[in-house]
């Protein structure tokens, strides 16, 4: 059977997030017991976390995430690591802990290196730091087979395989980390027993995204958007949408509003509404970047250095909820997913279609590549 | 009120609305059945030389003079249309004699004239010229807008 | 006429229906009808009959239908009779065959190959009747570079854009080889339908200047019709380089054609022959394309897009890229099927290939190249129904551009006689009685009633797929599925086949 | 505002018509003579051949007075009017006080005296309704008829009493039929037909003397021949009814003298139909124009002059349809200027044109459309601007140049605004 990335394969998830305005560091449990509530939203076959804030005592250094598929490639790590120290200063790899569980089986050998791109082929590639590093990660996915990198940004971590989300959570021993912010994600693939790979979120530096619907406008945008030096090998979703807000908001340097403003473009109708000067400029968006354009149902938590985003369809197709209580924000495909770790949430609402709710920490010091400009 | 208007650039002169008009008039039955083999009778008639062509139905006049010369009291007006009533109708001609465009017609059996009624009688409002103009040169419409 | 060539097709009256209403003798240009005052009866001499429906459409008792002779040579499979009568008629004339309209040797249609998808369970379909639909589309360059005035904001640096309300267009024919009303009809129903037609290679007559913003003007190789004004008048300006139906050929109008408005319409004395070379003679290469479209540019004060025609040849997608940087803002890829109001048939039916293969790979090739964002791309070449658009759509166009299809709603019954000038829909013709047969009201009409419909479908169909904006159908390749084909043919569409 | 209308035929009616298209509200009190309802007066030769009945005869439907607000009295006889008074008396001396009056009294048959004529018992003239009932009730298949006049009355009496008996002779001074509406080869053609049709006619001549023999009479022509009759129709001229407006002061030639508007010289007083003159949009010559459309046209004029609006004067002209045993005769205008005619035999047609316009014609047998020829008459049309020579062959619309045409066809309002205009 086809597995993500040679087949596309749509699914149904859960997804939650939980942020603190600030940065209070919260452990993985309330994460957990988040998207646990809407267990029946996945089906076992896959569910993920990220977590921000997670290594402060490596904060200044890229967080590689790896998935090895010793099995069927046994290379795979040593071709890795040979590539990794060909582009990189690591200073420091190992496993990342996890709990064996009756839940969880099938596990792939999981590697996590904190790394820096070694200057001299930084400067002979003429890229910046980050679009160096995300290229690298690109690169291994792409080109060694049986090593995949599913987290790749400063201070932040994907955690994420097969399995319902709480358990996926309960095997990372998530409760051991610390994090401002998390995100998680159930999922419910129509048609494949998936792969670890597979599961979300998807990361790319400290970009990761949540994300539940099915886009009917993927091929569109994936064809669109490979033009730009992307490879959805995973052919998901959440990597498409992922490297778009990348495109948009890292390289073209929309603003996180003006990125929703492509992807979940309002109503010809309604813009023509609107007043001036957003008329003219979301006019101007949509008619610029119209192959970027998302439909179909989805709702997504960007999890982003020192920030959430939270945005829908265009249409509402899949529902979406979130609430503040003191410093703290939450996001959830239901409602009971924030009531269950905050049963007295001060405020609670459904954004509009295509609206984009964004949290950002109070202290602006820690601005991340999908910080707000 | 609806009339009657033609159009003369559109005008095909096929003749077509003679026909659809003789066979309204039958009923509006099986046209080859009602019109096989026999001249056509109808209110509604094309000048044609060739070049030009238009066809030339009853205006319903505001001021029909047909009406006000009729010697039989044969001839109404009921909302506007202009009716003649063929058991009154004694076959005189003045109407003819009247008519600016020539557009009230001796009956097939000549004691009784004919004209356009807009099908009020047999079609069911609806024109069977109007309906069956191949490049609407006739229309049956308000105030000629289009015409 | 050929002694040796038997009339293709026969006159049957139904004697029983016929009421000698003569509409069949008075409607018929090729004198085919004639009443017999003697017997009070229509007779038909078969051997001028097109088949163009003229006279069975207005037969009043539906009394007329046209058949296909059963008349035959010896059975042959190596030699068609086809084959024999075009022989013959060479043979008669010493003449290279003239044909109109689109091909109609049995090419493989690829288009119905190809079978749309439809959301199911996973996601959700949308109603078009409950929920927004939209299909407005821009045409033109969408790669600038985003700039922010001092305040922050964007600035839109989009370069001119035409704006359609459907990602459809009415594709080239001159006023000349379609008449006045054909091109009237076609002007008026763009503008009601927000979307624009195209002058063709015969200038833009006076009267139509009013629908300029509906109206895309062409400059080709005999640049008929082509001044300041003209350039100015229309949305875009299209320098068409080829057509579908006859790549590499040129055009000609003969001079009994040219007559009054169509002689002025084209700046041409009247009753000359209006000649379109085979190449523009300042085009012999891409770097001189460059130079028209900057040329035009230039004369349009940087006003108008530019679009590129080419027809659809085996190296196209590279011809293409090259146009895609050659300033140009829309390249329009007419595919071999299309039509034609006049061409060689062996030139027609030979040269060129299948829209479908050389939207795809243009497509695929400008994407590959990063530069797909430069251009628009217009798919045309037999769009014969919204199934054809759509799947075009979907394989990567940002528009199609209908002509047959137009052509065939205001009346004409592809008996492909164009040529012959006589046609007796009024469409294809220049006499005064014939033209008059299309009455552009009814025309204008029949076209928005067409288009309406076909926006409805795709709409059906996008809502199907739960797409709610056109632009995520563009270039959406999964929404295809192909089947019947083979693996190559697979590989050019970029689609897979269905079942996988 | 009162009107009062005397008379019960088409100037009466359009009267009432008129003032119902001004005012609903105006108080109508019609005073007739005659006690029928409504009739049509020409109609009265067609219900002696069975093509019409006392019920169809009626010139407007049975509720016709009660839907117009019409206060009828009918068979009382208006015998003066008071201009000063404006007050009207009938007969009894019931008085009607009024604010305009409406003169419609039409005319009368003439009886000329002959030698012998008061041995005749069975005479009668055929203008009224009781006129012809009396003739169907003495008529039968054996009656010898003989009918003075072969004018319009005489000819169309003959024509309806033929269809009940065979022996009908039609005896007339003029040489020819309707002396007064053909020229002699038109009426040449008619004779023909008439004589065809079984009528004898006698014409150029007179009658010299009647004799009577028991229930026979019989008539002696100036010619000397005899025609034997059972009955008599005098058919030899009408005088219009002017007494009433001669009587109280007003201007009164052959017929009582109105302007355009049906106005009399005495005030609020009007006239309109066979009693009146009025001017010939043809000649400009006053005539007595006795004809129904005429009488209609100007009936309803006055009525809305009287109710106060303002009528469209539309110019008023001789002109004639009539028909004997299937051939038609469509005439108007007058026969003077430059004549062109052409017959087959059997169908004739004569134009006359002067000063660039058409004066008039007279169609015998092909009629259709006549009243295109007619409209050119009224409206004076100069015939330079279409194609006369085409449309005297064929009358037909095509004729006229484009735009003329394209107007005529988009607007018949438009086009009667251009008679109406026309000088």
């Amino acid at each position: 059977m086809p597995i993500e990335g040679q087949v596309r394969i749509p699914s149904g998830c859960a997804i939650a997030g939980i942020f603190s305005r600030s940065g209070e560091r919260m452990s993985g449990d309330d994460v957990i017991r988040s998207i646990a509530v809407m267990h029946d939203r996945s089906n076992g076959l896959g569910g993920g976390f990220a977590g921000y804030g997670i290594y402060p005592d490596y904060a200044a250094y890229y967080a590689f995430h790896l998935f090895y598929q010793e099995k069927k490639h046994p290379d795979a790590q040593q071709q890795c690591e040979a590539f990794l120290r060909r582009h990189f200063y690591i200073i420091h790899a190992g496993v990342i802990p996890t709990r064996k569980i009756p839940e969880i089986t099938d596990e792939p050998r999981i590697w996590r290196y904190f790394v820096l791109p070694l200057p001299e082929k930084q400067e002979t590639s003429q890229l910046d730091e980050q679009e160096f590093t995300a290229r690298c990660a690109l690169r291994i996915n792409a080109e060694i087979e049986g090593a995949f990198v599913f987290s790749g940004g400063k201070n932040m971590g994907v955690f994420k395989g097969i399995g319902y989300p709480e358990d996926v959570g309960r095997f990372y021993r998530l409760e051991e980390y610390g994090g401002y912010s998390w995100t998680a994600h159930g999922r419910y693939p129509t048609n494949t027993p998936g792969w670890w790979g597979g599961a979300h979120p998807f990361g790319l530096l400290d970009c990761t995204v949540v994300h539940n619907g099915e886009i009917s406008s993927y091929d569109a945008n994936r064809r669109f958007i490979e033009m730009f030096n992307y490879q959805c090998t995973l052919q998901t979703d959440t990597e498409v949408i992922t490297y778009i807000i990348d495109y948009l908001h890292r390289k073209q340097g929309l603003s996180l509003e003006e990125t929703a403003a492509v992807v979940s473009a309002p109503f010809w109708s309604t813009l023509e509404e609107m007043p001036e000067p957003d008329r003219s400029t979301q006019i101007y968006l949509r008619k610029r970047f119209s192959n970027l354009l998302i439909t179909g149902p989805f709702s997504i938590i960007l999890g982003f250095e020192g920030g959430q985003m939270v945005l829908g369809d265009r249409l509402k197709l899949r529902g979406m909820v979130v609430g503040n209580h003191g410093d703290r924000f939450y996001a959830a495909s239901e409602e009971c997913a924030i009531r269950a770790v905050c049963p007295d949430i001060a405020k609670v609402w459904s954004p509009e279609a295509g609206e984009p709710v964004i949290v950002t920490m109070d202290r602006k010091e820690a601005a991340g590549t999908c910080a707000p400009r | 009120m609806k009339k009657i208007y033609v159009r003369e650039e559109w005008c095909l002169g096929c003749h077509l609305c003679e026909y659809y008009c003789a066979n309204a008039n039958l009923g509006g039955g099986n046209m080859a059945k009602a019109l096989k083999g026999r001249p056509v009778h109808p209110r509604i008639r094309v000048e044609d030389d060739g070049k030009i062509s238009f066809a030339v139905a009853c205006r319903h006049c505001d001021e029909p003079l047909c009406r006000k010369g009729c010697i039989a009291g044969a001839i109404s007006v009921a909302d506007g249309v202009v009716c003649i009533d063929r058991e009154k109708c004694v076959g005189c001609y003045t109407c003819i004699l009247s008519c600016p465009y020539g557009a009230v017609l001796p009956a097939e059996d000549g004691h009784a004239v004919q004209k356009c009624e807009l099908c009020i009688q047999t079609a069911g409002g609806s024109p069977a010229c109007a309906e069956h103009c191949p490049n609407r040169a006739i229309v049956f419409e308000e105030g000629g807008a289009s015409a | 006429m050929d002694l040796y060539v038997h009339p293709l097709f026969e006159v049957v009256r139904n004697e029983k229906k016929c009421v000698a209403c003569r509409a069949c003798e008075r409607q018929c240009s090729n004198c085919v009808h004639a009443y017999n005052p003697d017997t009070g009866e229509m007779e038909a001499d078969d051997s001028k009959c097109v088949n163009c429906h003229r006279c069975v459409s207005l037969c009043p008792t539906k009394a007329l239908k046209i058949i296909l002779t059963d008349h035959c040579f010896r059975p042959n499979a190596n030699w068609p009779g086809e084959n024999i009568n075009e022989v013959y008629k060479q043979a008669n004339s010493g003449g290279v065959l003239l044909s109109s309209m689109g091909t109609p040797k049995p090419h493989p249609v690829y288009f119905d190959r190809i079978l749309l998808n439809a959301s199911q369970v996973t996601n959700p379909p949308i109603d078009p009747l409950r929920e927004p639909m939209e299909t407005r589309v821009f045409l033109g360059k969408k790669s600038q570079k985003l700039e922010r005035n001092a305040e922050g904001q964007l600035v839109d640096n989009l370069t001119p854009q035409i704006p359609l309300t459907m990602p459809l267009l009415f594709s080239a024919m001159s006023f000349g080889s379609i008449s006045y009303n054909a091109h009237a009809s076609l002007a008026r129903a763009a503008a009601a339908l927000g979307i624009c037609y195209n002058t063709g290679e015969g200038g833009l007559h006076a009267d139509f200047y009013p629908y300029g913003p509906h109206t895309i003007v062409q400059v080709a190789s005999g640049r008929f019709g082509v001044h300041g004004d003209y350039l100015m008048a229309g949305a875009a300006v299209e320098i068409k380089m080829g057509q579908g139906a006859k790549p590499g050929i040129g055009g000609h109008l003969p001079g009994h054609k040219i007559a009054g408005d169509v002689a002025r319409t084209r700046m041409i004395p009247p009753g000359s022959d209006a000649i379109s070379p085979a190449p523009h003679h300042d085009i012999y290469s891409i770097e001189d394309l460059r130079q028209l479209v900057y040329s035009l540019k230039a004369a349009t004060g940087n006003q108008k897009p530019i679009i590129v025609k080419i027809a659809a040849v085996h190296n196209v997608a590279a011809i293409a890229s090259g146009v895609a940087r050659s300033g140009a803002d829309i390249i329009a890829i007419d595919g071999f099927r299309g039509g034609t109001g006049a061409a060689p048939t062996r030139i027609r039916d030979h040269v060129g290939i299948p829209i479908e293969l050389a939207l795809a790979s243009v497509d695929a090739r400008l994407r590959e190249e990063g530069i797909r964002d430069d251009v628009s791309v217009i798919a045309g070449g037999s769009i014969r129904s919204s199934a054809d658009w759509i799947k075009a759509i979907a394989l990567g166009a940002d528009a199609c551009y209908i002509a047959t299809g137009a052509l065939l709603a205001l009346g004409c019954h592809l008996c492909r006689q164009c040529h012959t000038g006589l046609c007796n829909w009024g469409i294809a013709t220049q006499r005064p009685d014939l033209v008059k047969r299309l009455n552009p009201e009814i025309g204008a009409e029949r076209l928005v009633n067409l288009v309406h419909a076909w926006q409805h479908e795709l709409k059906e169909v996008m809502g199907g797929m739960g797409i709610n904006s056109v632009e995520a159908l563009r270039g959406n390749r999964l929404m295809l599925r192909g089947v019947a084909m083979t693996q190559e043919e697979l590989d050019i569409l970029g689609i897979k086949h269905a079942g996988v | 505002m009162k009107h009062v209308i005397i008379g019960n035929s088409a100037a009466a009616i359009g009267c009432v018509e008129g003032i119902r298209r001004a005012s609903r509200t105006d108080d109508i009190v019609l005073v007739a003579a005659e006690p029928h309802h409504t009739y049509s007066r020409p109609l009265i030769s067609y219900l002696m051949a069975g093509k019409t009945d006392r019920t169809k005869i009626r010139y407007r439907p049975e509720n016709f007075y009660r839907a117009n607000g019409v206060q009828a009295k009918l068979g009382r006889r208006a015998l003066g009017i008071d201009p000063a008074g404006k007050i009207v008396t009938l007969d009894g001396g019931e008085t009607i006080a009024y604010d305009n009056v409406l003169v419609a009294t039409g005319s009368d048959p003439l009886i000329f005296p002959a030698e012998g004529l008061d041995q005749v018992e069975n005479v009668r003239t055929f203008t009224t309704l009781d006129d012809a009932e009396a003739l169907l009730r003495s008529v039968t298949a054996e009656t010898r008829v003989f009918v003075v006049g072969a004018g319009l009355i005489g000819l169309k009496c003959a024509e309806g009493l033929r269809a009940i008996t065979e022996h009908i002779t039609v005896c007339d001074l003029a040489p020819r039929v309707l002396s007064s509406i053909l020229e002699d080869a038109p009426a040449a053609i008619l004779r023909r037909h008439l004589e065809e049709n079984g009528i004898v006619l006698k014409l150029g001549t007179s009658v010299s003397s009647f004799a009577r023999a028991g229930a026979a009479c019989t008539a002696t022509l100036r010619t000397g021949e005899t025609v034997p009759f059972d009955q008599l129709v005098y058919a030899a001229g009408v005088r219009p009814n002017t007494a009433l407006v001669k009587d109280a002061g007003g201007d009164v030639n052959r017929g009582i003298l109105v302007d355009t508007l049906c106005r009399t010289s005495l005030p609020d007083v009007y006239a309109a139909g066979d009693c009146t003159e009025s001017p010939d949009a043809c000649s400009g010559e006053r005539k007595v124009m006795a004809l129904l459309p005429n009488a209609y046209l100007q009936g309803e004029t006055a009525g809305i002059t009287m109710a106060g609006a303002t009528a469209p004067t539309l110019p008023l002209l001789p002109m004639n349809a009539i028909g004997f045993f299937g051939l038609h005769l469509l005439c108007a205008g007058v026969y003077d200027g430059e004549r062109t005619e052409h017959t087959d035999g059997q169908n004739y047609r004569s134009f006359y044109t002067r000063d660039n316009t058409l004066r008039g014609y007279i169609l015998l047998g092909r009629v259709e459309r006549a009243g295109i020829y007619t409209a050119l008459i009224r409206g004076r049309t100069p015939l330079d601007a279409l194609d006369f020579a085409a449309l005297r062959d064929q009358p037909g619309l095509i004729a006229f140049a484009g735009p003329v045409r394209a107007e005529i066809l988009r607007n018949q309002d438009n086009q009667r605004k251009r008679e109406a205009a026309a000088p």
